[in-house]
């Protein structure tokens, strides 16, 4: 294979696998900017997924070529509402974050399986006939060179995903909404006494990253898996975590470190056909994404630093 | 005769504990009225209850002779009333402009328009003369800064009543007079002030008048121009206290610490101490006279151990223990009252016991071959507590829930108590009302007399003056002048630490 | 244990029946009994075998999904304890466990697919995979216009290894100088990592796939139907495995239906346990036994050929000849690499 | 006059457990679903008879280890997320121990264990390190890890520890943690001598915690790293010291299941689960060590009988899982339900 070739094969699955990863740790950023720990992430993906699998199977008649897009939204606003409990467990009830987290992630897939059971009688959905599919980007495909490397095979999704994400950095540091955002997270007494209604802009903070790892989920599964079962979301919930982490809590951060591992993941798969990869073992190969991604850590990024009152509750009057 | 501010027979309780029991408080229009009171008398709460964080049980307040219902700050701020809190206000990653903004921003086409903001702050802080860097990191600028970041954020929201809760506990001495200097000008613009603090020279200085509240119980409002120092501590502690703290002639012996060519690096890699030589004597206590920010935490933290020094020797009694680790100092007989009690001090979740024996868990009778032995902790505790007059429900309340002030006698009990041949004491009264702080002075100089030698670090020239039988000024991380207090006066020790009497000390407060 | 009979009595519910009554259910792997894989095919045979018989489900007939690894056991135990007379494990996964339950439960009968036990109440049963893929080899080896053919394997180990031996050893039978590219996910359940897999095949010049990964494979497929999708002339095509999944392949290009899929080679897991069941109620259950299934019982096959492949007629030629040459034991299909290294027609 | 505090904490998890019940009856009843023949299928699934009573146990026995392993970082301020992966190679180190020598058992079982508590901690020394080191965020380091234990243990069962099959052979009796004693008591259950070993592992944390200087240090560490380093106290060392000891407590549910319940190792398409589950075990617990104990039982009970509700009632087992994630959301909240109490309890009085 020549380079070309190898990039026009590692570049369009690079962005497949990393959409969903950029818009569920977007949605990791606005909840814990606003000061609510969020590692139910991967259960927010799950309830997407899910949502978006079953509004596409039964709708397809109705909305034809839309279906994919409009299942999206609805995977947004169910998302949206099923992170409402981690609000009010966290945000009301005062409830441990992590805790809330872990038990919205085991709520997710109980649900979801349930559900699965209760509608279809079976352990997972059919396949959907109308999901997300490659295209070559009109007018900009043609471009010589970074066209067919950037712009063909490829999926809208992970161009919607790469503008949200330059959305979400416009909102986070831009606008005052993201300046109120962040200093809840920061300093939920000062902004307090700045007039500035913590609880709720934590409210919105956590049902913003609702509708995100919706989205995420639901690109997942109708961009690459096509149907829902238990096995649909494993991990990347947790994934799209690190890559939070990994971009320091930044909207342009976390995206890159989804790149980042889209990359060393698609790298990991077509490995063993690059000439200078062809004699490693599949297994290093295997775990290759992983340990680059602590090696990155370890060498150039450094610690990255929550925000200060992330994780705490706020309670008037106390210090 | 018209009020800006009447709060009118205030009760505020917390879970029972009354805190503010029918306190009256009247503010005239352009004065300065001082609330002064011990450790936990009530008067933050107090000034919470006007900027509208908590809501009083009983009483009433009225802004300009009406009655308002203050339910929460957005309330405050439109009734202008402002409040520069105790512990600052300020989101630390966000820049001087940033936080002054916040709640109230300028934005253009839905955007924050920055460009605006900073110049609408720079107009503002020249009009009140509050220099600032509105582009600055608040994290990376001088406490004294901060401060005038608060002072603007009120005055951005256009208040005219500003509330200021212990301002001058965390100044150094020029800070305090700019911020003096502050009030004035604010008066002058029409503003009225409230002013929480410890220190009845400040009071004495630019208040009007005074209103003292003890235990949660208003004493009384008395004009400035007649009463004095001595009889407002009596109010307030409900006892006569002794400012001058009386101590005889220190007759001092061999040295206990020697600091030689100390060089040390501050955490952004900048040099901070350079060659540094210092000794102190058993039986004497050498006081620390300088601005924050020359050199002062690094000096401590490379003595004791928190922090690696480029080169130098630090001896203590002979045996040099430069870049041991902080146990191996403190073993070599080094107590340390530190800087920040909340930060290094104490463990606020662990209980009063529990810090009481934070350095010496792992020795006998504390703990035996790696078994924590919780009955001798206690018992110590109860014996500190006793000892040192730590007001606390019991030994086994967490930390947390004191006062600074007995949060810092819990501290002091705790190093004082290992009987060090070096004491090392860093601001150990900020914050602090007279009482206590009286008692701390008086433990110093105990720990003196019973020949031990004593290292005080502070930004109260009248405390070092009080205190020590030499004063040491640093300089950018020099001791530029060693100086005998009873012959020196605050006007020199100012000018030494100020360098020169060209030098401006704002700027090289540490940003 | 005969306590448990009351203890199913009293319970007076589902799990009740009558001694006389022959009753068969099995225990699925985590996949569940529509994971369009085997599990699949041997709910279709238990539940098949229960009509026939008019037995009830849920009663005559039933099984048990387990979430992990753990509840084989527990699974196979309970429905022992429910008296089913026969019970299924599907998945060499649960070798161990039948193993150990059958030693237990000594007056039941088990059988495992895709695994051998030596008990003498369990009937092993093991299938020719290598037959059925030899023949999707044929498949592939006659459509491929690159002469590059795709495998994509799900978790190595000795099951795949028999589809890919087959595999390769059919393409080579019929066009020798077409070259296949094998990768394995590693994974039964990761369509991600099917579908890049694919990709990469397919951009390097491979025009057919053939995959024995289970819910992996789906990759594939949702690859194989997007560039088809999207450029219908280009020659891409698939190969299904275990039950016909030719569903998979339909993709609508402006109004009309093509499908994507050539064929898939059957594992009639169906069709063993359907047979197994039979043996057991008229009472010649194999126990003791390990029956491999093969083309020449039916045990394994190869689905219709889509009508859309040029090459259909050459291919179920020659789909014909080799059946029979293998039906008559004159050829013998390697099941490993290293047979396969040795494997020529003659 | 109000309810005392110590009865509130016994009260509250009670009063969650309820609720987390009666919301997953609405949601049966909603869904047209039998609750009572449901309840009923889970109570005898999981303690019906000795066999499942012995079942139950087998499933405590990893979910206490893991959830301790939780518990232990938790309590010194760090989130080991790590557990599941750090569990898989303490699976394996102990099946290879357990296949590869054949010793008296009274050196073999101990030295298999050993080995899996050893790797264990080995896996979790990687992120106290990296921590204590670099400050790298160990929920990150931890998540790698575990892809990454899956994957190279995989490939260690295929070519180490098998010649390319997807199982090892079955441990040697001699390092066997079942018991022909319990299979007797408990109608040839898996339960095993484990359960033993997590007991005793519960009572050492608690140990290390709450009365040794170790112990001490650590939560100084975890509540203030400033204070600790002030009062002399090797920050990084404890950083590390604690993930190493999580990754024992790891390391040894790992043990759990190898020489265990299954005696052997398989290469596994995914995560066991356990090591997740083992966060809401300690979280529910909060992470104390009783408390660990009581939710893996609940937890194991929950999870054992379900197994039995299709069968038996016909309901889908996720119910299960639903309840159990209601569960945990209601004791996070016990805020509300606590400030629930106070208000009955006080209207009790007027
Ligand atoms: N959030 C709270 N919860 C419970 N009790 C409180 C709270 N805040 C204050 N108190 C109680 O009210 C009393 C007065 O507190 P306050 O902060 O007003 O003291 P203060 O006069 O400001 O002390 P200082 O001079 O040290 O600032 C304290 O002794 C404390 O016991
Ligand atoms: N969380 C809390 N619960 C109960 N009482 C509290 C709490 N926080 C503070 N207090 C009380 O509030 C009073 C004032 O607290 P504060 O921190 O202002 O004391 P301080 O002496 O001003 O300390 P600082 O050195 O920070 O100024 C103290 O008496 C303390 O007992
Ligand atoms: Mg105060
Ligand atoms: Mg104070």
């Amino acid at each position: 294979m020549g380079f070309m070739d190898i990039l026009q094969i590692v570049i369009p699955s690079t962005l497949l696998w990393a959409a969903p990863l950029i818009l569920t740790a977007l949605g990791g950023i606005f909840s814990e900017r606003s000061g609510v720990v969020n590692i139910g992430l991967e259960g927010l993906m799950v309830i997407g997924a899910f949502t978006g699998i079953v509004f596409n199977l039964e709708t397809v008649q109705v909305f034809g070529n839309w279906t994919p897009w409009v299942a999206l939204l609805v995977a947004a606003l169910v998302g949206a509402l099923f992170s409402l409990i981690h609000a009010v467990a966290t945000i009301s009830f005062r409830a441990d974050h992590t805790v809330s987290g872990v038990a919205i992630n085991l709520l997710a897939v109980g649900v979801a399986l349930f559900l699965v059971k209760l509608i279809y009688d079976k352990g997972q959905t059919d396949i959907i006939q109308k999901g997300f599919r490659k295209i070559d980007i009109p007018f900009l495909s043609d471009i010589p060179i970074i066209g067919p490397i950037f712009f063909s095979n490829t999926y809208w999704t992970s161009y919607v995903a790469i503008i949200i994400a330059i959305i979400a950095w416009f909102i986070v540091f831009k606008t005052p909404f993201g300046l109120r955002l962040r200093s809840t997270g920061e300093h939920p007494m000062a902004a307090d006494t700045m007039g500035i209604n913590v609880t709720k802009m934590r409210y919105i903070g956590v049902i913003i990253s609702g509708a995100l790892g919706g989205l995420g989920g639901a690109v997942y599964a109708q961009s690459i898996s096509s149907d829902f079962s238990h096995a649909t979301i494993s991990g990347q919930g947790f994934m799209a975590l690190a890559a939070m982490i990994f971009g320091k809590w930044h909207p342009l951060g976390a995206m890159g470190a989804a790149i980042f591992f889209g990359f060393a993941q698609s790298l990991s798969i077509i490995g063993n056909s690059l000439p200078f990869l062809q004699n490693v073992p599949s297994v290093i190969l295997l775990i290759a994404p992983y340990i680059l991604t602590i090696l990155a850590l370890t060498g150039f990024i450094g610690r990255a630093d929550a925000p200060k009152a992330s994780g705490t509750h706020y309670i008037k009057g106390s210090r | 005769m018209e009020y800006v501010i009447e709060m009118l027979n205030i009760r505020k309780e917390f879970s029972g504990f009354v805190a503010n029991d029918n306190i009256t408080l009247q503010l005239k229009q352009g004065e300065i009225h001082a609330l002064l009171g011990e450790n936990g008398a009530g008067k933050s709460t107090l000034m919470n209850v006007l900027f509208g964080l908590y809501q009083p049980e009983e009483g009433e307040i009225k802004v300009k002779g009406e009655t308002v219902k203050i339910t929460d700050p957005n309330v405050a701020n439109e009734l202008g009333i402002g409040m520069v809190h105790q512990h600052f206000m300020l989101v630390d990653t966000f820049t001087v402009t940033e936080n002054i903004i916040l709640g109230k921003e300028t934005t253009k086409g839905g955007f924050i328009d920055i460009k605006t903001a900073e110049e609408e702050v720079r107009k503002i802080s020249e009009r009140y003369g509050l220099a600032v860097d509105p582009q600055a990191k608040v994290a990376n600028i001088s406490v004294g800064m901060q401060q005038r970041v608060e002072i603007l954020k009120t005055l951005y929201r256009g208040a005219d009543i500003l509330i200021f809760d212990e301002p001058t506990a965390v100044l150094t001495p020029q800070e305090i007079k700019e911020l003096i200097q502050i009030f004035k000008t604010l008066i002058k613009e029409g503003k009225s002030i409230i002013l929480i603090t410890h220190k009845l020279k400040e009071i004495m200085e630019v208040c009007d008048r005074v209103t003292v509240i003890r235990k949660g119980k208003g004493i009384g409002t008395v004009n400035v121009s007649e009463t004095n120092p001595t009889e407002l501590a009596s109010l307030m502690v409900g006892r006569d206290v002794v400012f001058k703290t009386e101590k005889t002639e220190a007759n001092p012996a061999h040295e206990v610490l020697q600091v030689e060519n100390l060089n040390v690096k501050d955490a952004r890699g900048v040099q901070a101490i350079k060659n540094l030589n210092l000794s102190v004597r058993a039986g004497e206590i050498v006081g620390i006279a300088g601005v924050d920010g020359n050199g002062q935490t690094e000096l401590i933290e490379a003595i004791t151990g928190l922090r690696k020094a480029e080169s130098g020797r630090v001896k203590i009694n002979g045996k040099n223990v430069l870049n041991f680790s902080p146990r191996k100092v403190t073993e070599t007989g080094l107590g340390h009252i530190p800087q920040d009690r909340h930060k290094h001090g104490l463990v606020l979740n662990y209980s009063v016991g529990e810090n009481m024996v934070l350095q010496t868990y792992y020795q006998k009778p504390y703990s035996k071959s790696g078994v924590m032995n919780f009955k001798k902790i206690y018992d110590k505790a109860r014996a500190l507590i006793q000892e040192f007059d730590v007001r606390t429900p019991s030994e086994y309340t967490p930390a947390r829930a004191l006062s600074g002030g007995n949060q810092q006698k819990a501290i002091i009990g705790r190093e004082v108590d290992r009987n060090p041949d070096i004491l090392i004491a860093a601001q150990p009264t900020r914050g602090l009302d007279v009482g206590a702080i009286e008692f701390i002075h008086k433990r110093l100089i105990e720990q003196r007399d019973n020949g031990k030698a004593v290292l005080l670090v502070s930004f109260e020239l009248d405390e070092i003056m009080n205190v020590s039988d030499r004063i040491a000024v640093i300089y950018e991380g020099e001791i530029v002048a060693i100086v005998d207090p009873k012959e020196t006066t605050e006007q020199e020790l100012g000018l030494l630490m100020a360098g020169s009497k060209k030098k401006e000390v704002g700027e090289n407060a540490n940003v | 244990g005969g306590g448990d009979t009351e203890e199913a009595e009293k319970e007076g519910t589902t799990g009740e029946k009558t001694e006389q009554e022959f009753s068969v259910a099995m225990v699925t792997d985590v996949g569940g009994i529509d994971d369009k894989s085997f599990n699949q095919s041997a709910w279709k045979g238990i539940k098949e075998f229960g009509e026939a018989n008019n037995l009830a489900e849920g009663d005559g007939y039933t099984y048990l999904q387990s979430q992990s690894d753990a509840d084989y056991t527990t699974n196979l135990n309970s429905l022992a304890r429910k008296n089913y007379n026969l019970i299924f494990g599907v998945g060499f996964m649960m070798e161990e466990s039948i193993n150990e339950i059958a030693g237990q439960q000594k007056d039941y009968n088990f059988s495992i697919i895709d695994g051998a036990v030596d008990q003498p109440n369990v009937a092993s049963i093991l299938f020719k995979e290598q037959e059925a893929s030899f023949l999707a080899g044929i498949a592939a080896g006659l459509t491929t216009e690159s002469n590059k053919v795709g495998f994509i394997g799900g978790v190595t180990g000795a099951v795949i290894e028999r589809f890919e031996a087959g595999f390769i050893a059919g393409v080579e039978a019929v066009n020798p100088d077409a070259e296949v590219e094998v990768q394995y996910a590693e994974a039964f359940d990761k369509a991600e990592m099917g579908q890049s897999i694919a990709s990469k095949m397919y951009s390097s010049g491979v025009d057919v796939i053939f995959h024995a990964a289970g819910g992996t494979g789906n990759g594939l497929f949702k690859e194989a139907r997007d560039l088809k999708q999207k450029n219908p002339d280009r020659n891409v095509w698939a190969i299904g495995v275990d039950s016909d999944q030719a569903a998979e392949g339909v993709v609508e290009i402006d109004g009309e239906e093509q499908n994507i899929i050539i064929t898939s080679a059957l594992k009639r897991v169906d069709v063993a346990v359907k047979d197994i069941s039979e043996k057991a109620k008229a009472g010649e259950f194999p126990g003791g036994e390990t029956s491999v299934y093969t083309l020449a019982d039916d045990g394994v096959g190869l689905a219709p050929i889509n009508d859309a492949v040029p090459a259909k007629a050459d291919i179920e030629a020659k789909v014909a000849e080799f059946t029979e040459k293998i039906k008559n034991g004159d050829l013998e299909i390697p099941g490993t690499l290293d047979e396969l290294k040795t494997f020529s027609l003659e | 006059m109000q309810m005392s505090s110590r009865m509130k904490n016994l009260l509250t998890p009670v009063i969650a457990v309820l609720l987390g019940v009666l919301v997953g009856t609405i949601i049966m009843i909603v869904s047209g679903y039998d609750a009572i023949a449901a309840y009923t299928a889970l109570w005898n699934g999981a303690f019906g008879d000795v066999y499942f009573v012995g079942e139950v146990v087998r499933q405590v026995t990893p979910y206490i280890l893991a959830g301790l392993a939780v518990a232990f970082a938790f309590k010194t301020g760090l989130f080991n997320i790590g557990v599941e992966g750090q569990m898989l190679v303490g699976w394996v180190a102990a099946v290879w121990v357990g296949v590869s020598f054949d010793l008296p058992r009274i050196i073999h079982l101990p030295l298999a264990v050993l080995a899996a508590g050893v790797a264990g901690a080995l896996w979790a020394f990687i992120p106290g390190y990296l921590k204590a080191r670099f400050r790298v965020h160990e929920v990150i380091v931890t998540i790698m890890l575990n892809h990454t234990a899956l994957y190279v243990t995989n490939e260690i069962i295929r070519s180490v520890l098998s010649d390319g099959k997807e199982r090892t052979d079955m441990i040697a009796e001699s390092a066997s943690l079942r018991s022909p004693f319990f299979e007797v008591l408990t109608d040839y259950s898996r339960m095993h001598w484990g359960i033993t070993i997590a007991i005793i592992c519960a009572i050492i944390m608690w140990f290390i915690l709450e009365k040794t200087t170790t112990g001490f240090e650590l939560r100084a560490v975890g509540f203030n790293e400033h204070a600790s380093q002030y009062a002399g106290m090797n920050v990084k060392r404890n950083i590390i010291l604690s993930m190493v000891i999580s990754g024992v407590f790891a390391g040894l549910a790992g043990a759990m299941e190898g020489l265990g319940t299954f005696g052997y190792a398989a290469v596994k398409g995914g995560f066991t689960g356990v090591g997740f589950d083992g966060i809401a075990v300690a979280l529910l617990g909060g992470n104390t060590a009783i408390g660990v104990i009581l939710a893996a039982i609940l937890f194991g009970g929950l999870k054992v009988g379900a197994l039995n509700m299709p069968l038996e009632a016909g309901v889908p087992n996720e119910l299960v899982d639903i309840i159990i994630a209601l569960i945990i959301i209601f004791v996070a909240s016990s805020y509300i339900i606590r400030w629930f109490i106070d208000r009955i309890s006080k209207k009790g009085v007027k």
